[in-house]
């Protein structure tokens, strides 16, 4: 069951207000343009222990994920493909509007979306993850684990969510005679034959504002999250929160965030080309 | 959009697996008034998708500190009946239900005047008894529906279809067959007396130029869908013709 | 751990006291005997995706069940039998007073008198549900879906269960040479060996009312349901409630209860032929 | 019930398999007073099934709002220890056991002047040691011992019984083999003094002249067990012989 | 997540000033001497349904635990090892203080410093519970259970889980040409190849109070489980609750216990001596 | 501990596997405020190991009546990342983070100056990010960081390390191999400033002589890193050199 949020604060209505001001003369309150990102940084690597592992950032949104590659079970009506499953943790550091305890709502939605974003257009090669179809086959799993949350989750999380995938080295999993399954071999690169990146468009009214800060999401009506492969398909949306949207506006809101993509798939290569070996 | 092929052709001579055309919805049947105990209620049948929508409230809230002091609380459930599937669904809820209840909860909030009941509490629940496609759009339709019926006020009445696209191409009303083995699946919920969306997702990929072409689509299926409920809303209530 | 109930509405005295001095004139609010149903209703085939399906309407309250077939293991101790499972959902539809979650002790009670009252007497043929002995057998699933809640929520939960299982179809699995389980065959009528009603009495103090509506039920003490196969055995029986029930009352609640099962039976009958292939 | 043959005769020349004629009840004892922390405890063996049950209260709510204004809230858990079985038991509580602790509460609720204690909670805890059959009816004689122990005003004692049908034939007192391989099990309890059922239940297939009969046989153990009861609490409190 | 305790009552400041100034006389409330334990005692074979069974009792406390067998399948690193689970209730008969529900951190920090105690130094040889390597091994379930609670439940649920496991009985398995398991010998004992018992003193300030009754326990600061096996090798540890103790105090605690585990020890082996076919 | 033998000797001519003496720590490092919303938070690495803490409050509680009148409520959550072990681990709190919880909770409780803060709560957060041994005495560590970069009032900075027993000899600050297949885990924590003991373990088996050594050279480990911890916040917040 879903319920409109009741333990929160008031909502500043002066801070909107003064949010849409300056919207109207094309600024922000931390002085950037609607159309602007904060610094983006992506650090691959960032946990030892994982096959794969990526930190975002975004301003000073923290997000991390790590990935993990076990021997499964597939599917039952998809026994030849591998499986991928996604999970986001809002960890209670990452704001004192964050509890401890299960995945709520808002964690479920974050990871479904970005979930839907990676398997729709196939980023993980899952066919290339059998070990004995019907069987045994890898499970890749992805958490998502917010550290600090300043506005943007979504950007932050699809952003280590690609980086951690694009870091992964599988175990060198070999399938004996007795179906018995064993590391023998050398680690390989997880099969990744997608990027994807995600651009979020805050609602405030009828004012667009492109990665939205957590002061500017708490007085905004919801977002618009968009999804794009790195040939520019959308591979996902999403309305996310209260907000409406004008019929003849959701065409000028696409266009927005068509046009900020490259910047975050710049961001994801830059980075994978600083980790890759020379 | 599960990689697989499907058994049927899903697009031959411009027709769909069951006869449709590209912008066909499918038949359509809703009533109003269904429940006994609920303060609004309806049933919808889409195809072979069928939900039943309860709604109680303004009433106090089930649980103390519940409220907002400006406006109702609203909560939502959309929630699949074990026998709806092919498979027997457990009716714990799932990520997937969590997901939908949230979004659907959140397109209502944009309609209902929330702000005439503060301290109270408005409840929409919403039981797929059979899924065969666009069981959240048909829930979010029904459930406008079961407001209207249980007399709380909306900017509008709250309509929602889904387009899909198979073979290439954008086709309206997606059901199962087609949403299991197309390529994409966009479900858009709006009030068509304001012109407004209040659900957008995409599952699956679609080209940048189709996405206009896809709202647009779903615009028109809104309105159809949108007339239906006005005329069974009439029926009973008369007026609002 | 069962706790009375506290979050309810104060009982109203007066209208106990209305409903026990019509009592004693033999009549009830609304106008019916002491004895009488109220109109009784039974659907068959209400869900298309299910493998059998009823709708139970005793006046206004509505119950749906529907049951699924799906290949499974055998318990340890049974493994030549086929798995029935029954389980209630008070549906937060279904009544103001009901909450989304977990069935409740109420849902619990329930499912487990209607559990009880079809498998004493055998009514599903579990022998012959068993596909390779102690490795894979049917499972039925016998969802209650209580949909409006007017009272004697157990009569018609009894009648939409019997209805859903005389109504199913289970698929025509096979078993392969290689143990595998496949949908190949026809399907065939679930084995259905007898027929099962209950009839359900409310006691205020020294008084019983047939099959009580809500507004009877919450100014009742309790109620007493009995089950009765098509032959009149007693096939389950349980007090309800926090009444308590005169020795020497327990023969009449019995005679009653007695005298009305087949108009039960008569509903059940005559939906089936009415949907049996002509 | 398990539709499986029983592996000893469960009935031979009119003797049961542990040597017991058909009204016979199996050896009994029973103890108050022997929980420490307990506002009112007792333990009770019958056969091979063995009960311990306490009572605190009455006493604040644990939790604020559960209580009610006219008279006390009954908390009630029937419990079996996971060693308690053939087979290990899950110490989560199970649908069997949440449906044995409403019907054991309810029979309570019969009997205790709960409007004496508006306002309060009185917590009835069982907890099965060994289950050998009869253990609802054993946990609910034990807790209206625990009751009495408490100091806690009834309107009567309860005691409880199932009846059984082997091979047959009505049985007093069944015991697990009677039960597992039996027709039918009719637990019941009531209060003796005043001719009152407070439980009543049936598992299994009767005849309808064989109710009031099996009925009849279930008193006439209350009757004996309910002498017990007031022997042992007798022997502490004295008076009430 | 653990929480500062805030539903209980006040803590009476005026009892421990009582308890502490008796201390400094060498006394308690209670008449004991500072390193004195009340009566003990353990009772075997308690529970006829369980393997094995004890109950152990210090002063009013009441501890019982019961052990139950069964086969199940061994840890996937440990493929040539039995399992052994020890799970703790601490029932609400035991006290106003416990609520039902599953184990809360009490029940389970009780449990793990038991599982330790008993793990660490071998005493059950799980190495004999194997029935197939890899797939069939003995599931040892020991079920401790809180009864009464009148302080010091961490020797007592030690010393009833010791009594219990010495008390055991399994089943006599074998595996069959089928590789399936049924038992079919005579029972024969629990491999359990040591005993280990535990001391706890509470600590008050700088009083040590040995097995701190409930009363002794409100008012203390926290306490010291000292855990031994019958050599007098240390073989558990553990501070629990609040308190803080002196780096030069931690030598007398552990001299203190040391002086104390061979009574405890006595009680053990008195009641198998007891027990014990003559 | 897990009675298999190690793939590498733990101890060759006086080194460990990795090269240390038995009495070096791994490398460590520290850092403070690293996360925006936090209240006060730190960053702790000590060889493999990493984690991250970060503390909110004294703030109003979560929960009514969640307080206490006289001090402030600690809630305390030690948690690993399920990317942090060999094999993935599943978020949902384990028996084993929910003891440890406890056990860190109770040691901060000793050095917090909770009776400044009455009905408040004061929240601490640790996060394993990664796991190689002494994750407990690094959450320990970083917490009391924590607390001291959120500039709430202690007794004293609170530091922990462990002494493991390897091939029959003690060494300090046990990595997870050592761990694994070593002998004995004595985790030890405490306020070197006041000589307190707050936190005080073992996992493994020791001889009665080897306790008190064991806790000195603990003792020694803990006067080290609270050097740094020490020498962390001079940086930041000067003084206290």
């Amino acid at each position: 069951m879903s319920i409109t949020p009741f333990n929160i604060p008031i909502i500043p209505k002066l801070k909107r207000e003064t949010i849409l001001s300056l919207a109207k003369r094309g600024t922000r309150i931390d002085k950037r343009r609607l159309d602007q990102y904060r610094p983006i940084k992506l650090t691959l690597g960032v946990a030892g222990k994982a096959h794969g592992s990526a930190l975002a950032e975004i301003g000073n949104t923290k997000v991390m994920a790590g990935v993990k590659v076990e021997v499964g079970r597939p599917f039952k009506d998809l026994p030849e493909m591998g499986v991928l499953n996604v999970n986001v943790e809002l960890l209670p550091l990452a704001s004192s509007e964050f509890e401890p305890g299960p995945p709520d709502e808002n964690a479920i939605e974050l990871a479904r979306v970005i979930d839907r974003a990676l398997r729709e257009p196939g980023v993980v090669d899952l066919s290339d993850l059998v070990l004995i179809p019907g069987e045994k086959v890898l499970v890749v799993w992805l958490d998502i684990y917010v550290l600090d949350h300043d506005g943007n989750l979504f950007d932050a999380a699809m952003l280590a969510a690609m980086g951690a995938l694009l870091n992964t080295k599988v175990p060198g999993y070999e399938v004996r005679e007795d179906g018995s399954v064993e590391v023998t071999g050398p680690p390989r690169p997880l099969p990744v034959t997608k990027r994807v990146v995600s651009v979020t468009i805050g609602i405030l009214g009828n004012v667009f504002l492109v990665d939205p800060s957590l002061e500017e999401e708490v007085v905004s009506d919801g977002k618009l999250v968009f999804a794009f492969d790195e040939g520019g398909k959308l591979v996902g949306l999403q309305k996310s929160g209260p907000a409406w949207l004008d019929l003849d506006r959701a065409g000028p809101a696409f266009n927005l965030a068509y046009s900020k993509y490259k910047e975050l798939l710049d961001v994801l290569e830059k980075s994978i080309a600083e980790n890759s070996p020379k | 959009m599960s990689g697989k092929e499907s058994p049927v052709p899903l697009l031959k001579d411009g027709k769909r697996h069951d006869g449709r055309g590209p912008m066909d919805l499918r038949p359509i049947e809703m009533k109003i008034g269904i429940l006994h105990n609920a303060d609004g209620s309806a049933w919808l049948k889409i195809g072979k998708t069928e939900v039943v929508a309860a709604v109680y409230g303004p009433r106090e809230p089930p649980m103390k500190g519940m409220v907002l002091p400006d406006r109702a609380v609203i909560r939502c459930r959309y929630h699949m009946a074990p026998f709806s599937t092919e498979e027997r669904k457990n009716p714990a809820p799932s990520r997937r239900e969590i997901e939908l209840s949230k979004v659907i909860r959140e397109a209502l909030e944009a309609t209902i005047l929330t702000h005439l009941f503060p301290r109270t509490v408005i409840d929409v629940f919403v039981e797929v008894i059979q899924a065969d496609g666009g069981t959240r759009t048909a829930a979010i339709t029904a459930a406008s529906l079961a407001l209207a019926d249980a007399g709380i006020p909306m900017r509008g009445l709250v309509a929602g279809v889904a387009v899909g696209k198979v073979q290439g191409k954008l086709v309206l009303d997606i059901d199962e067959l087609e949403d299991m083995y197309g390529e994409a699946d966009m479900p858009v919920a709006g009030i068509p007396t304001l012109n407004k969306i209040v659900l957008l997702q995409l599952n699956g990929v679609i080209e940048p130029h189709e996405f206009p072409q896809a709202l647009k689509m779903a615009w028109e299926g809104i309105k159809k869908i949108h007339a239906l409920q006005k005329k069974v809303l009439a029926t009973k209530y008369g007026g609002e013709q």
